[in-house]
């Protein structure tokens, strides 16, 4: 019997920390066989965030570091101006990279820094405990916008892509999502574009991921694919927002 | 013929794999596993079509499909 | 060693550190420091494999250090007091993670944005960790040009063999002024661990295990398990790193205990002193961490009192404090805020301990 | 006098409330009291437990390390727990879900039916109140009475309705254990 | 005093804070201290004139508390050990523009990503200033829930009263921790300092001298004088503001030092050694800095000696050695990392050092 | 004899201690008339940056804070929030708003900070001797860029009106020029537009305006005009990026 | 009939006025003023029309216009 | 022996290049040196002034706070230092651009026609040369031959036809002070 489909070894054994239903799980999965793909586990070096992802290391089967909160793409511009042959990724939830992070991920995309960036969009903060993110929705109800997110006080949700796209330095940028199959599908394809670009030498790429979170939204795995459709895609529609030749 | 895989052990009883299954041959099984979930299972592996969607979707990289 | 030649001080621990290998910069412009950067900028991109980065701030800059080192990469940053509080929790991580690197701080007078002259008011800062949870920093204390130089290469291998942050704890004295260098000629310790722990690129069938980088350990039984290794290296260094330089401390009745830009000017007042029949001495801590408890306690024995000169209103007088374990009174002078102690005011501060027989 | 417990399940047994209940109505009796819950990354479907001590001194340490009365709502905590029990600790475990015994002969165990007899008081929600009336019967460290005042204080007015059946799954759990 | 509820920690200073009039709250989420922005947000909105706000990150929210003391607001953030590494430059800002503010600090083991629970760890950073400059804060060590609703709303008088930010320290157990709780009826200090200094808008016209809300003092004699002026409000709060608790230190033979979460465990095991007969006694300090060493020189005179216990790898040890002088040997229990010491534990310690007589 | 032009009040009679032809001078006199003309003095809180206008509280005849490098959008915000009735600026360099700071300005503008930025951009760290800025043009030789400033290894310059337009929050963002006359009529009109807007309550305004540093950049004055013509409106065009009514 | 007032020691010098003024009627001095700076001097008030151009280019709010 | 000297003037006069020299030259010679900036925020026309130690001994501080030997380029570093004079110091003064003196009388004042010189001598940014000249002889800390030697190494191979020029200046300098 032939194989269709089985998890790939750049994801070690080790069982995922994520809760039941979570879609970390099938973006660390699409990381993890873009990379299989590409042959290049033994060049690449990821970074974890301070996020629900702060385990990632435990997953990918690369050289891993673990970065402060938010910083991830410094410490990958760190690592891959030592090692410009290696393949460097961050992979980063919302609050890392669109909050705390927001002027390190604005730099290195400027720099046009020759590293990938997975950015995790599920509109909340998952780790700490489901309070407001920078793409939190308008209304949104969360542990620190218990009223539901109000721009008068909180302000909008930034579409971090379409800003990064507006700078010299980013070849690539996408947004997609996970929310079923076909999406599942069209992500990995971006995944892989976005290592292909930094094989290629061209430059910053990033991949923004919209992604459930059903712990702190209160809702069923299923449900929370459902809002994830229904809300989150209008705010950030998907699609490649930059792609330099 | 099509063989499902699944590791019962890590599975998180989401039910994401049996939402996307064509032919609705995923259910959610009675047993908790050592983690106090209960665990997919397949109803029907006959009617299995080895499309792959729910290993494809499962967050838990839980499922292996043979063809 | 080379020539002597006419260096800045920050010119010179650029140079001295390219030397020992370092090939990785990361910084952000800030005043007394700015030709460390400034010079890596112009010699690194022509040094083999080099590369200087300005980064968007100090935060950024502290991590992309963590990114090199993690790498397994000589790497340097530095910045004065303002930039060296924002770099506090990437310095934690640095340490948490087990990471080398030399850092600098051109100490400036504070708090808040304060002034850009020199000052030595960041100790509590650097040997206590101005970031959070139980760590400490080898921090090292030159008070010539010469000695940066010789001090900064020394701090690299510091930082290789003990997987730990170097701090080169100066001023905009050291950092602006110009003396006679001769740059040494840098062998590297044969002996220095190799970096198989550093993150290049691993298969499964790579000779090594899956490098890691990290400081997080959710489980606080292996925490402390992992602290408790770290201070096991801090008990190595406490018994074989501690640096000081003392004159005349044999038969001193007051032994003045100075380091950095402050030393320069206590030796000039300890000498004069003597002229006029003061039995002074000198201690001068190199190492700030580990302190050098040693001869102060020596000195303990027999002197009739301490004075600690700082540029602050006080910090490492509590180390001196500690050393001398209330076995001799333990006098305090500083200036702060920029203002540099002149040998008039140090001699005053002695005569007077002589003349009230304290 | 002061007693200690240490309550233990899966999130959603409602295994902190039971330890708020005992902490609330020992309060209202006077008592120092506190409360600790466990406290980890939001994720995972994780266990949860917490520490509750009771004393009419100053209370030391609201954490329990060795553990007089332990409070067992799932397998995995009588695993995790159980070594950590003192010699001669009781421990009032859900036999419902728990197809094991706790491997010390030191200890006391005490099965309590409590998804078992919520499900005949027709509300399996009540699981944890099951147990909370064994836990009272079983320790008189507060009357059901008093644990009932802080339910309904807990509960405030929109779940006041609720109250009964509470206070009959309490004494359903204070029923099948001995004191 | 109300009525009796029982109450997390976090959430107590939250309610304590609002209380004592604070209205603005900036914060950025970590854990352990969730709760307390969680509980701001909820009741923030429906105070007259209250404003939370989550901030982009610990430095924006500690410069958004400078924004707000500034321009005259009780004002306060939270955070745990990485995040308060972060505002280390803030703070110093804000010690140097003199503005008033609560810090909290629930935290967590470290160094680095480290551990979330419970640490003291972070003892250096509060007492001896994280940041650059001659500078101190206030810092408040609370025991109980009750303890630190008290010194919450005490917090922002002193700020007040010496326009110096305060920092209370607690750990997770604090934070996380139900106890029961009376809220005490606040009333602001009749003598507390008018807010001529803040900025409010100004003309000409206005009775007041434009506010100039600033930390920079560009001539180092001007800087100088003005932390002497800084250090002139922190003799003065050496003096009046020193808080701790004694417990059976009179006859007491071996001195527990203790505070915090710690300072509890470390009672108990004091009770229990009186009951086996060796006379054991404790120190508590409220007050990190101003450190109290008037009880400690005083136990000195007759007790054998101390143990400090820590939730680090000793780091307050060095204010009681100091306070000892050298008196009485000061003897160091610690667990680290999030591990919490055992009442057992400090017996052991107490124990032993009875038995070897030292 | 009338007045036909004479210094504001609201700038108070301390010389400006720029160096010979800055125009941050120009800049802080076109802020002051502004604030003049629109009556706001006894409202306006100014908040000075780090860089050369650091010492921006001696010159503006208001109250004033001196915020730590880049964090002066976060100090506006408490203070804003404080006295929501207030008329609360920002005046900041490129290396503190664009590098340093470049989360606390994009934070503030999608929060819709009800709050007006003046970003005075002279492509260079004036203050501390000439480095390189985020906004230094490619090729621009700087004492961190000895060799031009190679967008390859240090990335592109930030176009951050643009950048921060792409946000839901800003009001009114707008970049101009004070090269000549004709440019410093108009950045008046900008500068008053972004009161204005703060006035009105529509939230977040910024004017990004292009300035010189003959010291740094190695130029008299008039040259450096000339230079800031030729070489920075090509890379920074000038305009209305976004308005809200 | 326009009058120009030059606060010549808080001038710096840098000349911006002179260019810009249409009818060239703006010179740096001979002087030196007390912070070392050369200031600009009119060298022929009756030519001048009022424009305000040197005042509204001048950095340091040097000069005053009068008509 | 150990000689201190402070040298100011505006920012574009070379003053921390006359000090560049002492201390390169007297390094040369053996001597232990040090040469220190004033330093401050970039902007500002600026004055800019340096201290230059020279001694056998190794040196201490490397400020000169009590000035023994001042070297005075422009008139507001004049008024600014004056107060600064060590008693009995000696103060050299660009009498070209400074039309007063020092109102101290326990100083020695020397005038040097600095610009007036380097402009007869056809250049006139040689006019901290004759001044440096005029130190040399003044205080005989170094030799002008080994002021050339620093110089010659300063300026390197590019700038080696403006020696000659640098040594006419210095001399001029020499020439109009006793020593
Ligand atoms: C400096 C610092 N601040 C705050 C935290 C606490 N913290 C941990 S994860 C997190 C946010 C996580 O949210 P996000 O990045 O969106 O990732 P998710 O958990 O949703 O995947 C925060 C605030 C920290 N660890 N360090
Ligand atoms: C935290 C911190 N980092 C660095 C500095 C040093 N510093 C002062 S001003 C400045 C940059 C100034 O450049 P810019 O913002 O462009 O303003 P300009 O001086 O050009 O007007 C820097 C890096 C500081 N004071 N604080
Ligand atoms: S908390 Fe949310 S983001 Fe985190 S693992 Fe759980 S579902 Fe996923
Ligand atoms: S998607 Fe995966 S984890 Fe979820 S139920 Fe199916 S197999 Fe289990
Ligand atoms: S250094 Fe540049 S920006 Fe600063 S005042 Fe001088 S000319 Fe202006
Ligand atoms: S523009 Fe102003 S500063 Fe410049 S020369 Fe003219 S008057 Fe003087």
């Amino acid at each position: 019997m032939a194989v269709v489909y089985e998890k790939t070894g750049i994801l070690t054994d080790t069982p995922l920390h994520y809760c039941p239903g979570c879609t970390h799980g099938i973006i660390h999965r699409l990381v993890a066989e873009a990379i299989d793909e590409l042959g290049i586990q033994g060049k690449t070096i990821g970074i974890a965030p301070v996020g629900c992802a702060v385990f990632a290391y435990n997953y990918f089967n690369t050289d891993m570091m673990e970065a402060a909160h938010g910083r991830a793409p410094a410490v990958a511009t760190g690592c891959k101006r030592v090692h410009p042959d290696n393949i460097v990724f961050t992979y980063q939830g919302d609050g890392d990279l669109a909050s705390i992070g927001a002027a390190e991920i604005t730099h290195a995309a400027t720099r046009g820094e020759n590293i990938t960036v997975i950015f995790v969009n599920n509109a909340i903060y998952g780790m700490t405990g489901g309070q407001m993110a920078p793409t939190t929705l308008p209304g949104q109800v969360t542990t620190t916008s218990p009223y539901g997110r109000d721009p008068a006080l909180c302000g909008y949700p930034i579409r971090v892509s379409e800003m990064l796209a507006t700078l010299d330095g980013p070849a690539y940028i996408a947004r997609c999502s996970v929310h079923d199959v076909k999406h599942i599908m069209d992500a990995k394809k971006c995944i892989k574009k976005a290592f292909e670009t930094q094989i290629a030498k061209k430059g910053f790429s990033m991949v923004e991921v919209l992604s459930s979170c059903p712990t702190n939204w209160g809702m069923t795995p299923r449900e929370a694919l459902n809002w994830l459709e229904a809300n989150m895609i209008p705010q950030y529609p998907l699609g490649v927002k930059k792609e330099v030749e | 013929m099509a063989l499902l895989t699944i590791a019962t052990e890590i599975c998180k009883g989401c039910g994401l794999c049996a939402d996307v299954c064509p032919k609705k041959i995923l259910a959610l099984s009675k047993e908790i596993n050592s983690k106090g979930y209960h665990p997919i299972a397949v109803t029907d592996q006959s009617k299995c079509i080895a499309c792959a969607f729910c290993a494809r979707m499962c967050p838990d990289a839980v499922i292996k499909v043979e063809k | 060693m080379g020539q002597k030649m006419l260096m800045k001080g920050n010119e010179a621990i650029a140079e001295a550190a390219i030397q020992a290998g370092c090939r990785f910069f990361f910084g952000y412009p800030i005043t007394p420091q700015n030709q460390i950067p400034e010079y890596m900028s112009k010699r690194l991109p022509k040094t083999e494999g080099g590369c200087f980065l300005q980064a968007e701030s100090e935060v950024a800059a502290i991590n992309m250090v963590y990114g090199a080192a993690g790498a397994g990469a000589r790497v340097m940053t530095s910045s004065s007091s303002p930039g060296i509080s924002l770099k506090q929790e990437g310095i934690s991580y640095i340490v948490g993670a087990e990471l080398p690197c030399v850092i600098v701080n051109m100490v400036r007078g504070g708090p808040g944005l304060g002034s850009i002259q020199p000052a030595q008011s960041d100790y509590y800062q650097s040997t206590r960790g101005g970031g959070h949870g139980d760590y400490r920093m080898l921090v090292l204390a030159p008070s010539s040009v010469q000695e940066a130089v010789e001090l900064t290469q020394q701090a690299f291998d510091l930082a290789d063999r003990y997987r730990n942050p170097v701090l080169i704890m100066g001023d905009g004295l050291i950092g602006q002024m110009m003396e006679p260098v001769e740059m040494p000629d840098y062998q590297k310790p044969a002996d220095l661990p190799e970096k198989t722990w550093a993150a290049t690129g691993w298969t499964p069938a790579s000779d090594r295990e899956r490098a890691i980088i990290n400081s997080l350990y959710i489980d606080p039984a292996v925490l402390e398990k992992h602290v408790n290794h770290l201070y096991e290296k801090y008990a190595v260094m406490e018994q074989t790193e501690c640096r000081w330089q003392e004159e005349m401390t044999e038969d001193a009745d007051y032994v003045i205990v100075a380091y950095g830009t402050t030393a320069r000017i206590a030796r000039s007042a300890m000498r004069k002193l003597r002229e006029e029949g003061i039995r002074a001495g000198l201690i001068r801590p190199i190492t700030l961490w580990p302190f050098p408890n040693a001869p102060i306690a020596k000195a303990a024995e027999h002197a009739k009192a301490f004075l600690t000169v700082e540029m602050s209103m006080g910090q490492m007088v509590d180390d001196v404090r500690l050393a001398a374990d209330g076995k001799r009174p333990v006098h305090f002078f500083g200036r702060t805020g920029g203002i540099v102690p002149t040998v008039r005011e140090i001699i005053t501060q002695v005569e007077n301990l002589a003349k009230e027989g304290k | 006098m002061e007693a200690q417990f240490l309550i233990a399940g899966f999130g959603g047994q409602g295994v902190l409330l039971i330890g708020q209940l005992l902490a609330k109505a020992a309060m209202h009796e006077g008592m120092n009291v506190s409360w600790m819950p466990s406290y980890g990354p939001e994720m995972r479907g994780g266990e949860a437990n917490c520490a509750v001590v009771i004393s009419d001194e100053p209370i030391g340490s609201p954490l329990v390390t060795e553990i007089p009365i332990a409070v067992i709502m799932n397998k995995p905590s009588m695993i995790k727990f159980t070594p950590a029990m003192e010699k001669g600790g009781i421990m009032l475990y859900n036999s419902s879900l728990i197809d094991i015994t706790p491997d010390r002969d030191d200890i006391t165990a005490i099965p309590v039916d409590c998804n078992g007899i919520a499900e005949q008081l027709g509300n399996s929600r009540v699981a944890n109140m099951v147990m909370l009336g064994a836990i009272l019967k079983k320790t008189g460290v507060v009357s059901i009475d008093a644990a009932m005042e802080a339910l309904k204080a807990t509960f405030g007015p929109k779940k006041e309705h609720l109250l009964p059946i509470n206070r009959q799954a309490m004494e359903a759990g204070a029923a099948c254990v001995e004191a």
